[in-house]
């Protein structure tokens, strides 16, 4: 279907009445994605958001239930947040990041209830990178400019209008809701978004070949490697914080007052970088140093994950390429990784 | 008294002087006010800022944290290094916005339960005059609150 | 000589005598306008060391984890006075260190760059003189160093180190220090200060960026991660990320040299160093105190004067 | 469907000071809602965890056999400056208590079925083992399983769990059991072996051809009583061990339990040796 960019805040504003509508907004060089208000216009011309749009299906911190002890029993208020919501101009890599969580949230023995209620109540609307940034190696893992795995409609920027994709029948049903603002896309319609699918994809960065990393992982746990390629890692949470497939968490309660009568138990960001993330009780902590922790994390993404999903938990966003404090550079990791698995194998 | 809720203080006080003089206060009859909630320290040099911080953060209006004159230290110098301390405190609570008035410190020996019965009415009084804490230490949680 | 060829000399040199068993220095990073940490183990690695107006870190940050070994580092001005820090507290032992000092004019704010540049992904920056030439797709933007350098470094007045065992290089002229910096916001009504920092607040992710960046915060655990008691929720929000940043403010209060590493660090742009210079002002004011010029010097808040001030005060 | 994170609420029914230390407390716990009672259907070498309501929650094996039926019993060691712990410890009866489970895989008892099986205690990890000794002796069960060896050692005779139990079992036919410590005094009375649970094992040198060996105790006393096994006869696919890692949702999603690809909470706690050794040794 065809709309032009002049109906798009008519469309976004159609959608304000059943939906709370997100929209991508730069602030004074800070990034991610808001609630529209009525009315509200924005623009956007960046590549990626500095925070990914994670945050709207698994929020940083989240209410998962209150609680109050009375004399014999106890009353437990479950939080779900049903919203309606509609999440507008996804990037190709963030969108893929969310069939990532939906595996570990949705797809385990024990589904996880806050998640799929915010999953099951957001449409997710793409908009296909025309220009990528040089940070950007979605290509690397499975994605693409214009890929649409994850989305339920797919906007391509054709200069004065969009080419959207339907992917979903949740996705065209929200076209239905205003038809009168589409028309069907023409074949040269068509082969101007073929045209620019070729123009991002020629824009992309020289792709790491990343197929040696996962075979070279597996018997790399012991490598010497490690003690080095952390070397300069602070420890902090930029790169998972900011990584759209990072999914972990803590649990913790906030009694009021601190009673033990009434209260709430919340569900917080938490981070494999931090030592207090596998702490023993007793002291003793499987993970002590920031070898062991950065080597975690690129052991979850490219082999852990893979391992038990089939693929790599990166979507090539570039993320923590552009934040880390330190520029620790994930691709300058993996490609030492493929370094050695070219050379000498692993040397234990 | 006038209406409008009663303001929460909690006073820090020294155990070997601020904390005798609340006693003294109480055997002389000395009305002091009951919204005052009193947590005694071995010395004004415990009191952390993160306290205060906390005091306010959990529900305070107003904190005060009263010690033994300089000089005067039961551990000698406790309440000399705490005195830079609450120097900067003070400064940096108010350049971050808490109005003057909610963060207090004072120095009140055991013989002074006049002064203290003075100095707590007058912050009494001046946390009712500014009303209720809520600042930017007291926004949002995961608590539901219950006001 | 320039003052890269020299540290790669100096440093070729320590390493090949066994002098130090590694350097902490500066090497090429993967991003325009960065350069990254880098660990120098032999003098060929001696010769991928780089000194460039991007060297924005602060390298003794990483020295308390190298306690065991002969470490020569890289330290401009602000990074000595960290160095001096970190020697009054015991965190190092000077005898295992060969100081580099390397004058500094100051470094590169990335972030003002890149928003004077439009916002567009910059490919490409280079420094000739006084000016900085970035590049991306489509564009080319000459910008005065003196604008984009960082707001520490613009009114920094140490930038010669104030220790080092070589100083590389010729001295840069000593700049003016004011405090120009916090007008504004002291002249602001205080509701209207309280807003900013809330809504500074509100953008905190809590990633603990500029903890882990920050020479002084060595501590082995830090208030915020204890459980007995829990000073700080885990809850994400204005309220527990404005308690988190006034500790660690107040835990820095004669320690902070203003290096400027924790607001370069944040990846949210919080304005992280308005606490922290309020207190190096006030520091100054009240006990004529800076941090991170004397080895041998008592911190702020370890010691006292009879006659300190008391402006605090309340007589009711 | 259910929410996984919600607890179940239990009244602590019974409290027993296990050790002379008295950091070891066993709570019976009885579930509030008849539906929990029913839905808790656990086997031996599951988990739960367990919280008060405020402190937050902690993962504990079970300690109590599923045919003990309506309770369920955990032993909290408690740990300085551990909230929960602590919390528990300070409990009392008639207290209520927040329960999530059953978590975790268990022993795999219907692979054991047929077997003898040697159960290798240690301190205060004995509690998943006392569910499944006791699970065994069920007269249910008994018939299913060949001989019981059980040895099961603490640093002295104070810190032994389950004392009562203990000695009844040492009164039956049906189960070998060996307890030792590591030290004693006079005073103890004690009339048990003296000496670490490797060397015991190796002293008794059970008979490895049909037995699955299930460990659990300090890493110290694991790491010594492997060799032990493998000098024996047992393979790797027959020696089974619990393992403990920090957790917080136990269902495999909050990502910090993991071994290698594994999660401890949902792929474990319990896993053979041949498992392990294809696993990183990252715990």
């Amino acid at each position: 279907m065809i709309i032009a960019k002049d109906d798009l805040p008519t469309f976004l504003d159609g959608l304000l009445g059943t939906y709370q509508v997100f929209v991508p907004l730069a602030d004074g060089g800070e990034s991610r994605y808001v609630p529209l208000a009525p009315g509200g216009t924005f623009t956007w011309q960046g590549v990626n958001t500095r925070k990914p749009p994670k945050e709207i299906l698994f929020p940083q911190s989240e209410v998962l239930y209150s609680y109050e002890v009375g004399g014999d029993r106890v009353e437990l208020r479950e939080h779900f947040d049903k919203t309606k919501r509609v999440v507008f101009g996804i990037r190709p890599c963030d969108a893929r990041s969310f069939l990532h969580l939906d595996r570990v949230f949705l797809e385990q023995e024990h589904q996880d209830p806050y998640y799929r209620e915010r999953r099951e109540n957001a449409v997710m609307v793409g908009m296909a990178c025309l220009e990528p940034a040089s940070t950007c190696f979605c290509t690397s893992l499975g994605g693409g400019p214009f890929a649409a795995d994850g989305l339920d409609l797919l906007f391509i920027d054709l200069g004065d209008r969009y080419l959207v994709r339907r992917v979903t029948p949740r996705g065209e049903a929200l076209l239905r809701e205003q038809p009168a603002l589409f028309r069907p896309a023409g074949e040269a319609d068509r082969l101007a978004a073929r045209e620019a699918e070729e123009k991002a994809k020629s824009l992309m960065s020289p792709i790491p070949d990343l197929s040696g990393v996962k075979p070279w992982l597996d018997a790399g746990f012991g490598d010497p490697l490690w003690d080095r390629v952390y070397e300069k890692c602070i420890g902090c949470a930029v790169c998972t914080y900011l990584c759209p497939t990072c999914h972990c968490f803590d649990l913790t309660d906030e009694a009021e007052e601190n009673q033990c009568v009434s209260g709430v138990r919340i569900r917080t960001w938490d981070t494999c970088a931090f030592p207090l993330f596998t702490l023993h009780a007793s002291g003793h902590n499987p993970r002590p140093t920031g070898k062991e922790r950065f080597r975690q994390r690129v052991m979850h993404k490219f082999r852990y994950f893979v391992e038990n999903w089939g693929e790599a938990a990166c979507v090539g966003c570039g993320r923590c390429i552009i934040n880390c404090p330190v520029n620790l550079d994930i691709r300058e990791v993996l490609r030492e990784i493929m370094a050695r698995a070219a050379g000498a194998g692993v040397s234990a | 008294m006038d209406a409008g809720p009663e303001p929460k203080i909690v006073g820090f006080l020294c155990n070997w002087c601020s904390y005798a003089a609340a006693d003294l206060a109480g055997i002389n009859r000395l009305q002091y006010p009951a919204s005052v909630r009193i947590i005694r320290v071995p010395c004004s040099g415990r009191v952390s800022p993160l306290f205060l911080l906390t005091a306010l953060r959990r529900g305070a209006d107003a904190v005060l944290v009263s010690g033994c004159h300089p000089g005067d230290c039961h551990y000698t110098s406790g309440n000399l290094v705490a005195r830079r301390r609450f120097a900067m405190l003070k400064s940096l609570l108010e350049f971050a916005g808490l109005d003057e008035g909610r963060v207090n410190f004072t120095w009140i020996s055991a013989s002074e339960a006049a002064d203290f019965a003075r100095v707590t009415t007058r912050i009494y009084q001046r946390a009712k005059d500014l009303g209720p804490y809520r600042g930017a230490l007291r926004k949002e949680s995961g608590v539901p609150r219950r006001e | 000589m320039s003052k890269q060829e020299e540290l790669r000399a100096t440093a070729r040199r320590l390493l090949a005598e066994n002098r130090v068993d590694l350097i902490l220095g500066y090497t090429a990073g993967t991003l325009p306008l960065r350069t990254t940490p880098f660990f120098a183990r032999t003098p060929a690695e001696a010769d991928l060391l780089v000194w460039n107006a991007f060297c924005e870190y602060n390298l003794t940050n990483y020295l308390p984890r190298y306690t065991g070994n002969r470490v020569g580092i890289v330290v401009k001005g602000c990074d000595a006075r960290s160095l001096v820090g970190l020697l009054q507290q015991n965190q190092v032992q000077r005898e295992r260190l060969y100081v580099i000092g390397i004058p500094c004019a100051g470094v590169v704010d990335r972030r003002r760059v890149a928003l004077l540049a439009g916002g567009a992904e910059i490919t490409a920056a280079d420094i000739t003189g006084g000016e900085i030439v970035v590049r991306g797709r489509g564009f080319e933007k000459v910008l005065p160093m003196e604008e984009v350098l960082f707001p520490s470094c613009r009114r920094c007045r140490y930038g010669n180190p104030v220790l080092a065992d070589v100083v590389l290089g010729e001295k840069v002229p000593e700049r003016k220090e004011t405090y120009e910096d916090l007008a504004a916001l002291e002249n602001m009504p205080a509701v209207e200060r309280e807003a900013y920092f809330a809504r500074e607040m509100a953008k905190c992710i809590r990633c603990y960026a500029c903890r882990e960046v920050c020479p002084m915060c060595f501590c082995k655990q830090c208030f915020v991660d204890g459980t007995a008691p829990q000073w700080l929720s885990r809850w994400v929000g204005t309220a527990d990320n404005l308690f988190f940043h006034l500790g660690r403010t107040m835990h820095l209060v004669g320690r902070c040299v203003d290096c400027g590493a924790c607001a370069r660090a944040c990846p949210v742009g919080v304005d992280l160093m308005a606490f922290n210079r309020k207190m190096i002002k006030d520091a100054e004011a009240l006990f004529g105190y800076r941090a991170g010029l004397d080895p041998e010097a008592h911190l702020l808040l370890g010691t006292f004067d009879p006659n300190d001030p008391e402006p605090f005060l309340f007589r009711g | 469907m259910k929410n996984p994170y919600l607890p179940m609420p239990a009244r602590i029914e019974q409290l027993v000071v296990e050790t002379t230390d008295g950091n070891l407390k066993t709570f019976v716990l009885r579930f509030l809602r008849d539906e929990d009672r029913r839905v808790f259907d656990f086997v031996p070498g599951q988990f739960a965890e367990v919280g008060i309501f405020g402190k937050g929650e902690a993962a504990f094996g079970i300690a109590s056999s599923p045919l003990e039926t309506g309770r369920v019993a955990f032993t909290v060691n408690r740990v300085p400056g551990g909230v929960v712990t602590n919390a528990l410890h300070n409990a009392r009866v008639g207290d209520i208590v927040g329960v999530r489970g059953p978590l975790g895989n268990g022993f795999p008892l219907k692979a054991m079925e047929g077997h003898d099986i040697v159960v290798i205690g240690g301190g205060f990890a004995f509690t998943t083992l006392r569910s499944l000794v006791a699970y065994v002796l069920h007269p249910q069960n008994r018939g299913r399983f060949g001989r019981l060896q059980v040895v099961y050692g603490a640093r002295e005779p104070g810190l032994l769990l389950y004392k009562e139990e203990l000695e009844a079992w040492q009164k039956r036919e049906d189960i070998e059991l060996t307890l030792t410590v590591d030290r004693c005094s006079i005073a103890d009375r004690w009339t048990g072996c003296v000496g670490v649970v490797p060397k015991i094992v190796e002293e008794i040198g059970p008979d490895a051809a049909h037995a699955y060996a299930v460990v659990c105790g300090p890493p110290v006393m694991i790491r010594f009583t492997l060799p032990v096994l493998d000098r024996l006869g047992f393979p790797p696919e027959r020696v089974l061990l619990s393992l403990e890692m920090r957790m917080k949702c136990g269902i495999g999603t909050c990502g910090r339990c993991n071994i290698g690809h594994k999660y401890v909470c949902k792929d474990g706690p319990v896993f053979t040796l041949s498992d392990l050794n294809k696993l990183p040794a990252e715990y």
